[in-house]
């Protein structure tokens, strides 16, 4: 390769239109030949700006004009916001047609996604407790996940800590379908899948001595029973295109 | 005028040269080879979990069928995943078996391109298999490095492959490679903009804003390894190391090619992503995210540290 | 100075506890004494601290805790949110203590403020409208500010524009003492000053051709009145000790 | 662990040494002397501008009165200005007058240090007494070039001084200065930081975070000097013009000092504030902040330019 590419700039030294200076340079470090780095120089640019609009798209909103007043009722309670798509809505048109653009290579690549760590601002966690009952109504399994004294090694706990907190974004559909899980996994013919926001302590509340876990940190945000041979309509077509909770 | 146009003509003549030097330069493979050590292992250990719960999380039903996970993902043809299309249980398991022998291989660098290459298909299909439902940070660094190391010599040091050819008698030097630097400029520039982007988003998040943040995060009890409540009399300690946080993901994209600033930026990393692991259970991602952070090593450097044992090593399997 | 410090500097050539290599590349270009040069940067880095951490506390705010519901009566009417410096609110320590320690250095140099240019967002403008009244209630002057006919060249223009704007900050106070300074001005017995907001035009009113200045675009938030030997009681006690409006 | 040590012992010299050489390298003044002409112009117009209406601005009584603003600054000592205690007009014309010709005397070059004292004194007098009130961002600037042009030999070079000097016989060279880069470098990190917070407090707009934001500031009909409302068909041009707006403004802190990027980053400085001057009338203000960005050309450069026109007037006024 070496041997090619100076026979090639020997041909560009030779070359009254390529500044001399520049091939000087080049052959002082660099070995492809320009055309072919030209080419690449171009795709690394695609592929980087690729990297870059998917994050960055993800973490743009629609706006609402400077000085706009929320919709309220005549007693003064806030109405819902207009839909995202009305012309309200100021549209970030520049990421979203990047995005659009680039889609299938990021997809295809895995990089349609963004890196909000603990972001916007760390929030409390999602359990999900389940107990599974056979026909006569007996209890023949219970838990929850995520559970340190059931999922070991870590990583392992931590695929079940993000099941539950993917829940958040995937809304109680996923609920079922866990519940539909267990009742399989356990041979069971009813089951009961409780979704369960952990609050988190401020520090005045640490300093008090209220246990991180104590039990009124718990809240339980939705309750799913499923029994055995009914069907699940997935709303699916209701859900956004993009692949959602790419906050994680 | 005259004048302007040649400032211009000489501005471009150097920028083009400064942009060849930074991608093309030929580069000891050193550093993307140490990388695919540490980042195959990674990979190794990440899939070799699934088989825990392989059923559960990879299966086509389980936790999240994968036809749930499809219509989430919208049905596009560029979400792809070899597990959108196995329906049993026994052609699950050789498929496993074989992804994670081919992690083990691009770890020790057995057929390093190869395997390589894929290991890129095989990490993606597990990601998005799970994208939603159990993946996280982790996956996409996962799966950054095996884009990447595709791209490179990635078996031409530390690797079996090379101890292969040893023993066969080629002990011509390791050349210098464009390549080698290519996907080393890659992986730094995509680390450049995750830490860009992770800074954005905090800096959108008011806890981040008004140094509260990294209270909430160790207040998390599912996240607690190591029991940091203490910091709940220390606010001052809190906000520093919130703000610094905030603002170190925010530049990292710009310090970390100082030559001053770099060892900063980089041991900055180190203590972040040491207590994200310790305090924060994040093991697996916080060493991932260190890897990354290792791309910035010179190769001299990298060997340096890492000859003497891959020598030793060498020399046993050698004989 | 630079022959001073040349043989300052032969005499940490021959300090052995100096490294050789050091002391001969700051005698290279550098010429003020070690000593000197540290004091230098210890006030450098004191300077440039302040100057950052000014702007730094302003664009801070204290935050809720993360998942907080805001309080709502029964109605689900929005009750309005617990005092700042209630401990429900999340206070930046550091820069406040940063800005607190930087104080008094930040007002000499005139540096106490933040460099918000038409952030968060752009927003409509603020306008004073006034009339002056003689003692028999007839009109002797009436004008309003910012307004390009009246004020020239475009800084004085600017300034008029600053003074409307910044009464968004200081509140109706501003306006009484404004209708009290133009009455004596023009020599009149009373005054009224409306404190007008102009309003902004999305993109797809301005292509359905509404005017910028269209009538509706004008917004009455407050009228004030004044009276010759009225005494005006400025509740200064109440308004935050940091210099407002900084974002401008 | 000796190597470590030693290490860190020429990491830390090095850093040092680049550190000295940031800041106490010998610079000609030229720059700074350029900067003073062009803020000296701009603090000499500012302050004229009040004439058309002291008593109102400046006055003890006028728009605002000075109990009433002092009551707003919560009656702070160090928030000072000498027409806090100015009660009668005909000693507040004095004191404008005084300040008129300083600051015209700053412009020339006239006793050019003295000047410089007395003009930041009277700068911020002044902005202390419109603040709140009539302030904005030019104020803001027009006292950060008044406290730095103090550090340095200022008058160095084109000023009245430089002339006077020249016909008493000293054509000594002017000399490279250490203050001088002294008071470069901390004008440049000033204004760094002024770009760095106007970038972040744009990032919590959710306009500037869509892109909207530039469409919000033409569609302002006070501000607007000349139409810009035919953005409204151009929905990206909007887009692309707050995004680069954004973006440069938050990392201009740190693409400003790589050689390479330099060029790009003050040209769009250029665009930028003159593309404010021209369309939304703050003519002064985009004025004032591209003279700020004038702090990263080197010395030779700005010789190159001006030195032929200074050499004019100066054979001019010597005859």
């Amino acid at each position: 390769m070496a041997k090619n590419n100076q026979s090639r700039q020997g041909q560009a030294d030779s070359d009254p239109a390529e500044p001399k200076k520049k091939s000087s340079r080049s052959s002082s470090g660099v070995p492809w030949h320009p055309v072919w780095r030209w080419l690449i120089s171009l795709l690394l640019i695609l592929h980087l700006t690729a990297v870059f609009v998917a994050p960055w798209d993800l973490s743009t909103d629609p706006a609402l004009p400077p000085g706009y007043v929320p919709p309220a009722d005549a007693q003064g309670k806030p109405l819902p916001l207009p839909p995202r798509d009305s012309t309200v809505w100021q549209q970030p048109v520049v990421p979203r047609k990047l995005r659009e653009f680039f889609r299938h290579y990021l997809n295809l690549a895995y990089l349609n996604h963004g890196y909000q760590f603990f972001a916007p601002d760390p929030a409390g966690s999602n359990l999900i407790r389940y107990h599974v009952y056979d026909s006569g109504g007996a209890e023949i399994a219970a838990g929850q996940f995520p559970d340190l004294d059931d999922q070991w090694p870590r990583l392992f706990y931590h695929r079940h800590m993000m099941l539950a907190a993917q829940t958040g974004d995937m809304g109680e559909e996923s609920g079922r379908l866990y519940a539909r899980h267990l009742m399989e996994r356990h041979g069971g013919q009813s089951s009961r899948v409780e979704w369960v926001l952990h609050r988190l302590l401020s520090p005045q509340q640490v300093i008090d001595e209220t246990p991180l876990d104590a039990e009124s940190t718990y809240v339980v945000l939705a309750e799913i029973r499923e029994t055995a041979g009914s069907t699940a309509n997935p709303s699916v077509g209701e859900l956004p295109v993009a692949i959602p909770g790419a906050g994680r | 005028m005259k004048r302007i146009v040649a400032d211009i003509r000489s501005y471009l003549a150097e920028a083009w040269q400064a942009w060849n030097l930074f991608w093309f330069s030929p580069t000891d493979p050193a550093t993307l080879c140490f990388l695919r050590v540490l980042a195959g292992a990674m990979l190794f250990y990440t899939h070799l979990v699934w088989s825990l719960d392989l059923q559960a999380f990879i299966g086509q039903k389980g936790w999240l069928p994968v036809d749930f996970i499809r219509g989430i993902q919208g049905h596009q043809w560029s979400v792809w995943s070899i597990f959108f299309y196995i329906e049993e249980p026994w052609q699950l398991w050789c498929v496993h078996i074989f992804s994670v022998l081919v992690f083990l291989f691009l770890m020790l660098g057995l057929f390093s391109r190869t395997s390589a290459i894929f290991g890129f298909l095989l990490a993606v299909s597990y990601a998005h298999r799970v994208s939603p439902g159990a993946y996280f940070g982790l996956d996409k660094i996962n799966c950054m490095f095996a884009l990447y190391l595709m791209l490179g010599p990635c078996g031409a040091r530390y690797s079996l492959d090379r101890i292969w050819r040893l023993r066969r008698g080629d002990t011509s030097p390791v050349a210098p490679s464009t390549s080698a630097n290519l996907a080393i400029r890659l992986i730094q520039l995509h680390l450049c903009i995750i830490y860009l982007f992770s800074g954005l988003a905090k800096l959108l998040g008011e806890n981040w804003q008004a140094g509260s943040a990294v209270w909430w995060a160790v207040a998390n009890y599912e996240y607690q390894s190591l029991s940091a409540t203490w910091l709940a009399s220390w606010p001052v300690l809190v906000g520093l190391a919130t703000h610094i946080t905030v603002f170190w993901e925010l530049f990292y994209c710009c310090l970390v090619w100082n030559r001053h600033l770099r060892p900063i930026v980089l041991w900055i990393a180190v203590v972040v992503h040491l207590g994200i692991a310790m305090f924060m259970g994040m093991i697996t991602f916080g060493l991932a995210m260190l890897f990354a952070n290792l791309s910035f090593l010179q190769p001299a450097t990298v060997r340096r540290w890492v000859d003497p044992l891959a020598d030793r090593i060498a020399l046993k399997l050698t004989g």
